[in-house]
């Protein structure tokens, strides 16, 4: 009975995750995708300790011991880490569940070991595995923690790649000695644990800091094979859909994320893939600079209250001004106010601007002068630049040696985020650097104005 | 049938009744054309032109008079012409025959056939034949590039390193034909454009051109009929005066275009209003012909009250000879080969077009 | 070859269920919009800390000092991999709340 | 310090070098202002506006160099006005130093400070007192519609009962400040605007704009110094007029802007090319003063030549007074806050804006 | 090993199903995906008659003779049928398959009475829905097919629902009658199957032919259903699957046409559902309409080589220019060539289009005069009427009361397809019934012109 | 109440599946847009032709005559919903084909 009722448990479960998950794809239903996953999830985990038959309540204690331990500690780095800092927590947290995913391997085999004859072959090769995708997902996920906190630099073997491979094949050769019983030591399996973790390093450690997002996806869709075989030796449901439903949506989500980047998964796996996002990523000749996608451009615009769009000479060449209007009808559309900064010399004709934006309707009271405009970057929150450079150069202010030094310009730097929407880092008319490029509020939008404000439109629908 | 035209009397006149393009379609019709030497040339059609379109040019108005079986012209004859037409013949032109008694009695003592062409009634078929309309709306959108000449402030928003120049506030009387088209062409020009009419329906036509329509109770005292304005109560008048004021105050050019077909146009500009007016405003009247719709309009002439300049031009499509001609020469086309074939004219009275717009024929004045 | 055939068959079922489970992945991912990715990549990582049920399970068992040392390890990781993960989630996708 | 400006006495001038807002914010920073009765009379700024804004009236032009210690002006004084100034003070205008030579030394004798607000380096920050820019960009403006309104055909196309009107053609040269003012103006109106000019990278600013850029292989004698044509060769000039030929021969509207500074305009429409222009075109010349860029063109005249209009007149920004005005004004505040605080001059001849505008100082020719 | 490779053979069919399904929502991808899960049906035919060791092959003769007589009238029925057809025959063929669904059942039971102690209770439930649910598709789908051919006419019993339930309450009484051993007699059976097919008949009899497509969505889901009880009954995967996965898309599918049509499903479920229908189609005064929806609109016009967008006053009124030269350059990069005709008098005074058109920088080149653009319509797959009437009115030509009779109008009758975007079916300027809108080649889409066409752009995206 | 548990149980992978089936069904029809609704009603109705397996099998057992004339109907019928189904499918989809 208890049985049945645990079954039913996993089974509502298991759809709360797939739900969840669906749910976590879509901005407006994304808050409670994760809390029905977390519902799911504390089901899940409560019906086991009480309805497993397998589970002595005489470990009651070590169980609750362990639950509260690990939630306090758990809780409390999710809620002091800095927004900033996310992303080497999930790799932090991701790795914890590959270590537990290693480690219930290892309490298995060791269960193996003593009571020789329960499991089949098959068995103890799927234990394996689960054991090493564990291992490597944990120090994988270290690494990738550590390298995002900026406590472990890059590094690269002479032969990284032979190196890997060779360790790989290693691996798979002890497996496979072991579980035909050409090797019959148990420790050898400490070996193979030694060398997963081992791969886990090598496999993460020549890549850069800026593809770590990709790298920690796919050690979360590891961890979730990981977790897939676990259900398979235990033959619990809940376990085995979860553990398949993230391997093959985190997958998915890597190779998404890949493509995002311009990258192929197969890069990754290979393991050469640090160096060539390297040499891709050198785009700034001094400081660095910060890339942005339409979508995260449109998200981060949706859910803003304030955006000024600041259009330049950019804006006209890629006659862009028909389709800025339908942003600022979109973006009011969702709530968002918009103005229109015009800097008295935004273009190459006195009224440049004007001209463009009342050819596409855009409203005369939507266009504020310089004057009236820059108090007001302060409370803005997100200035979208359209093809303007100078006009926005901070040296003009910074730096007597600058040809435009004494211009006014507008003070889009006060403004909570600045979006730069232009096709390369070349200069403006005056034809000198913008450092407000470097500025690290800004991030550059590279593209087409009329394209990319094409592509802002649509990404506003799907965000 | 021979169709004459000749070179227009009044004062700075410079359209034509016919173009070369429309004789050559005439003549392809069958139809002959006789057109004065030099008729065509204040519109920039030469005689050359004519005459390779396939009409034959007259030395002489008699000469196209006397060819011709039927005239075609864009304003009415004077007296004195009257006697060179053919008896018999036909007589094509703006005619005004309500307020012109004298010369429809004496082209009616001719036996001519007169069609005016403000008569045409304002049916969906006789559109094509509608000069009043393409007149019009010439009129309308020269009326704002006088409005934009004459005001010492551009139309456009601005934002310079110079300081910012705001738009121009343009404000339009009436939203009949002119109306809309001077809507369209201050609009274009990025004037801020507000417009009064006393016609419902014109608050979406209005807006359906991007102009702010000022909205205010007409009461029940304002007579519509078949789209025309038959009447308004002086109240409704005195009511739109009222509200209009605050927009006159802050109007950089007024163009008046108010008429009440039959009536002489509505006076909803008084002294008080120009008082209230900014210096360096315009007004373009072009409702002067029918008594202005301010009261300082003079026709033809431009004077400044209190700093507003008022400007009264007549014949403003005659400024735009070259598109104005054309137009009306298509008009003419399109009426003249619905009333005849090239054998001559079918006389069918029960045709609403024919019977609209023919005034007097054979003696007879049906007007 | 045999024991292969042998194998799919007895496990059918599984099969049809694991290539369906990967359909499904794939689907509810396809049109994720980008500013989703690490959000749900962390929800992600919530989820498949599911492996905690195994660790339970072991701890459950437990029998021996190596089991019950390894299995409390393994159930404080698993926590923290979903008790973490699910608030770390939680706390990203606050930005898409509604500023107004 | 007190900044004076007077009524300008060049003919059928609008302007005037202050306006009530800008002496509200001299004053709001501490200078004095000083205004001669009427100056601002034809741009529309009354008397009472001024004196509204804080500045003081003065009843004669006498009055008013007499107390000021730096007197703004738009147009250059005549030499009778020389001895009016008083010596020490300074004076701001246009100044056409270079071709102007008797009025500055006759200036630099009464020992005035002349800074000439056409000498303004064009760098960024200089670009607010750049009073060329502004008054070019009205005129460029200003231009179009007097070609419109010149033209006897109308700028957009439209499509009616009467016809289809087919779209203007205008055809704009020189693409300066006043030259893409003039595409955006005429394009807004509907027509389809062609232009040429010989700095490459003009190209790209017209097609900002949505004209078609007429490109031709300038070849290597064209020089480009600071963004200004610096020679460009006859071997080019007649490349470019070949090319022209046929733009011109379907134009309706031309609109001349190309200069190259210091020099006589270049002459791009001959004789020849007019012959070849439809009748009832239009040419505007805005080089007209500098010559002309049409060999017909008289400054202040409109003639007919071959049927062709040429419309030479010239001050086209006098005609936008109150634009104009603002603009200027604006200007001159930039440049006079820059150059002095309220307790005199900075004579900081290290400035670049300073040293470059500074025509004459103490009795010292510096230009 | 024959079962095993069937087994798997099976399996690829079940996902040939899939991912035929999902190909088939795509208009790129759908042909292929129809022919790859023709492909999976194709396998597992030959793969059960060749493979499944209940199958005598002495019995081959029978099957294969079966399957070419199916095969030739099928393929001939399919090839032959008009396109404007299709839906009866789908009708048709759905029929067809809840008849064998049904006979399948019958031949089982059969087997089940001469085999008593064969089966569980379970089994014989399963059975009898299979028997039902494919009794009802079947007569369903025959009505549905006799209203599409218009040979059998809508019809009302008094008390409609009272009736319908009570058959279906007899039917399940009987049922469970049955199944608990209460009534055991085997014609029982056959009452139950009659009762069925009279229920299927009732069901769809008072539904309006409009809503016809919602009922044989609905039938064919039913048909999945009853497939899927097959395969329950066989334990038989792939027709398990097959008939799952038509059940749920089906139901899915039926709720977003009800969607698109306003209705709701529990509507169609209780049979209320024909009444509604015929009040709220009740639109047209004279002669019937045909509404189609935006995404059709935008997917008949993404495959077409030649567009012609016919403005009017309502283009004006609804300030629609923009996106209409929007849809133009949408239109263009699908490859299609778009053309204005622009009519003399259309909108409220004089070149009123022509102001608005270049208002938002629509090409001159793209305006045709009335005269140009008349004999152009003859090669023109799609004509969009947006917003106008009087221009388009065939009224000026046929009717010599018409008050517009005499005026020249654009010919858009010649074109392949007419689209009228309008509000309602209010008349134009001329106060007068337009009968282009009840032409056959003609379809209405109402609504604001600004809002369809934004729709449209949008739509053309996903199409 | 025991004995659904006990079919839920032991019917738990049949269970999950339909429920996945459910879900990749409505999963893969969601996004449909709805010119495709009829060439899809009529692509699903094909593939429940898949009942025409059932056929083949009674057909294939058919020992006596009842169930080879209805085993014979039977596969007649399914073939010609399989056959007509796809054929029928493959014509309304031509018009997705680009016309240039
Ligand atoms: N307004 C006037 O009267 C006037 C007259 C003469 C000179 N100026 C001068 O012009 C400048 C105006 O400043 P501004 O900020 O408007 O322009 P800007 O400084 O010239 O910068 C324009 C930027 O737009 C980008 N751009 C060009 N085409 C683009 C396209 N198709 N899509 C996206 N981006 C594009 C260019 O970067 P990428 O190449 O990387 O895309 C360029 O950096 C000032 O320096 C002013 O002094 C003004
Ligand atoms: N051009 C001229 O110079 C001139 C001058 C005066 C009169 N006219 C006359 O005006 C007529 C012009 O013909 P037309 O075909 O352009 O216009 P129309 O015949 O007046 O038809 C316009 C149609 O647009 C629809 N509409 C209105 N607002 C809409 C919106 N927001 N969204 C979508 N549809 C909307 C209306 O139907 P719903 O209400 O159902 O939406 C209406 O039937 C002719 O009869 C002509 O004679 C022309
Ligand atoms: N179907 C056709 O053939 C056709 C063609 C052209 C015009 N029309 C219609 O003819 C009608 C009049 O057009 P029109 O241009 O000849 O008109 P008009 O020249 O006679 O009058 C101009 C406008 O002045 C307005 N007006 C009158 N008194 C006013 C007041 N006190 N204040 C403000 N405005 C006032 C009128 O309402 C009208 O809109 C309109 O309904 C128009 O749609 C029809
Ligand atoms: N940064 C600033 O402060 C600033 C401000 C305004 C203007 N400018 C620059 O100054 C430059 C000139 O502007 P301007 O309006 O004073 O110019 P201008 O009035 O001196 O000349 C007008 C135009 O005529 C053109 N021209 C010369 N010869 C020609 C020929 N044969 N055919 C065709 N065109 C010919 C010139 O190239 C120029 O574009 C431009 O580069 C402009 O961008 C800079």
């Amino acid at each position: 009975m208890k049985t049945f009722i645990l079954d039913l448990i996993y089974i509502v479960s298991a759809f709360a995750f797939i739900v969840g998950i669906k749910m976590l794809g879509k901005p407006v239903s994304a808050k409670r995708g994760n809390l029905l996953a977390a519902a799911g999830m504390t089901a899940a985990i409560f019906g086991t300790i009480f309805l497993n038959e397998s589970v002595m309540p005489t470990n009651y204690v070590w169980i609750f011991g362990a639950l509260i331990l690990g939630s306090a500690v758990g809780y409390v780095m999710a809620k002091k880490v800095q927004m900033t800092q996310m992303p080497q927590m999930v790799s932090f947290f991701n790795g914890m569940g590959g270590a537990c995913a290693a480690l219930i391997s290892i309490v298995e085999f060791d269960h193996y070991i003593h009571h020789p004859g329960t499991g089949s072959v098959a068995h103890l090769v799927i234990l394996l595995l689960g054991m090493i995708i564990g291992a490597v997902s944990f120090s994988g996920s270290m690494i990738a923690y550590g390298k995002l906190e900026e406590k472990i630099k890059d590094f690269r073997l002479p032969a990284q790649q032979v190196v890997n491979i060779l360790v790989l094949l290693v691996i798979f050769g002890l497996i496979y000695a072991f579980s035909a019983g050409i090797v019959v030591n148990p420790l050898t399996i400490y070996i193979i644990l030694g060398l997963a973790a081992a791969y886990g390093l090598l496999f993460v450690f020549p890549i850069g800091g800026a593809d770590m997002p990709v790298v920690i996806s796919l050690l979360n869709s590891f961890t979730g094979v990981a977790t897939a075989f676990g259900g398979f030796l235990y033959d619990n449901k809940v376990m085995l859909f979860g553990g398949i439903l993230v391997g093959s949506a985190g997958t998915l989500l890597t190779v998404v994320m890949c493509r995002a980047m311009n990258r192929s998964l197969a890069n990754v796996l290979i393991g050469n893939f640090g160096g060539k996002a390297a040499a891709s990523s050198g785009r700034a000749v001094t400081g660095t600079i910060k890339e942005i996608s339409a979508a995260d451009t449109a998200a981060l615009m949706k859910y803003s209250k304030n955006v000024v769009i600041v259009p330049g000479y950019g804006l006209a060449v890629a006659q862009a001004q028909h389709v800025c209007h339908e942003l600022e009808l979109s973006l009011e559309a969702e709530g968002a106010q918009v103005k229109y900064a015009i800097h008295p010399v935004a273009g190459r004709m006195p009224g440049h601007m004007n001209v463009l934006l009342a050819e596409s309707n855009v409203d005369y009271d939507k266009l504020l002068e310089m004057d009236d405009i820059n108090p007001e970057f302060k409370t803005t929150d997100v200035v979208l630049v359209v093809g303007a450079n100078d006009v926005v150069n901070p040296a003009a202010k910074n730096d007597p040696a600058s040809p435009i030094y004494g211009m006014p310009i507008l003070d889009v730097e006060d403004a909570a985020n600045v979006i730069v929407m232009k096709r390369s880092m070349r200069a403006g008319y005056a034809g000198i650097e913008n450092e407000l490029f470097f500025n690290p509020k800004t991030r550059m939008l590279f593209g087409d104005a009329k394209k990319m404000m094409q592509e802002l439109v649509n990404e506003l629908k799907n965000a | 049938m021979i169709i004459g035209s000749v070179k227009e009397t009044r004062e700075s006149e410079n359209r034509v009744a016919l173009s070369p393009a429309v004789c050559k379609q005439f003549i392809k019709s069958g139809f002959q054309c006789v057109i004065e030497s030099g008729a065509g040339a204040a519109a920039f059609f030469s005689d050359a032109a004519y005459l390779e379109a396939g009409a034959s040019i007259a030395g002489s108005v008699s000469e196209v008079y006397a060819k011709s079986d039927v005239i075609c012209k864009v304003n009415p004859p004077s007296l004195d012409e009257v006697p060179l037409f053919r008896s018999g013949s036909a007589l094509i032109s703006f005619a005004y025959h309500l307020t012109n008694r004298p010369l429809v009695e004496s082209v009616n003592a001719r036996k001519i056939a007169l069609f005016s062409m403000d008569a045409m009634p304002r049916i969906s078929r006789a559109q094509t034949m509608d000069a009043l309309s393409s007149q019009a709306n010439l009129a309308g959108y020269k009326a704002v590039i006088i409005g934009a000449n004459e005001s010492g402030k551009i139309f456009p928003m601005l934002m310079t390193a110079a300081g910012t120049i705001t738009p121009a506030k343009v404000l339009i009387f009436g939203a009949g034909v002119a109306g809309l088209q001077a809507i369209g062409t201050a609009k274009r020009l990025g004037a801020v454009v507000e417009v009064t009419d006393i016609r419902p329906e014109t608050k979406e036509e209005v807006e359906s051109l991007g102009g702010k329509f000022i909205s205010f109770d007409t009461g029940g005292s304002v007579k519509i009929e078949g789209g025309y304005v038959k009447e308004a109560g002086d109240d409704v008048l005195a009511r739109q005066r009222e509200i209009l004021k605050k927009h006159l105050a802050a109007a950089d050019v007024v163009i008046t275009t108010a008429l009440v077909p039959g009536k002489k146009a509505p006076q909803l500009i008084n002294e008080e209003m120009v008082a209230i007016m900014k210096p360096g405003s315009v007004i373009v009247d072009m409702a002067v012909e029918q008594g202005g719709n301010c009261c300082f309009s003079e026709a033809g002439r431009t004077i400044v009250r209190n700093g507003v300049k008022i400007v009264g031009q007549t014949n403003l499509p005659s400024q735009l000879a070259s598109n104005a001609s054309e137009s009306y020469a298509k008009n003419i086309y399109a009426f003249l080969t619905h009333l005849a074939t090239k054998d001559g004219f079918k006389w069918d009275m029960n045709d609403e077009i024919t019977a609209g717009t023919l005034i007097c024929r054979d003696g007879n004045l049906l007007k | 070859m045999e024991s292969l055939f042998q194998f799919i068959s007895e496990n059918q079922l599984m099969i049809y269920l694991v290539i369906l489970m990967i359909f499904l992945g794939v689907e509810l991912i396809e049109k994720v919009p980008s500013v989703l990715h690490t959000p749900l990549m962390s929800g992600a990582n919530a989820i498949h800390g599911v492996i905690i049920i195994g660790s339970i399970i072991i701890m459950g068992q437990a029998d021996n000092t190596f089991a019950t040392i390894f299995g409390f390890l393994a159930v404080v990781l698993g926590t923290l991999n979903v008790v973490g993960g699910f608030v770390v989630t939680d706390r990203m996708l606050d930005m898409f709340k509604k500023k107004k």
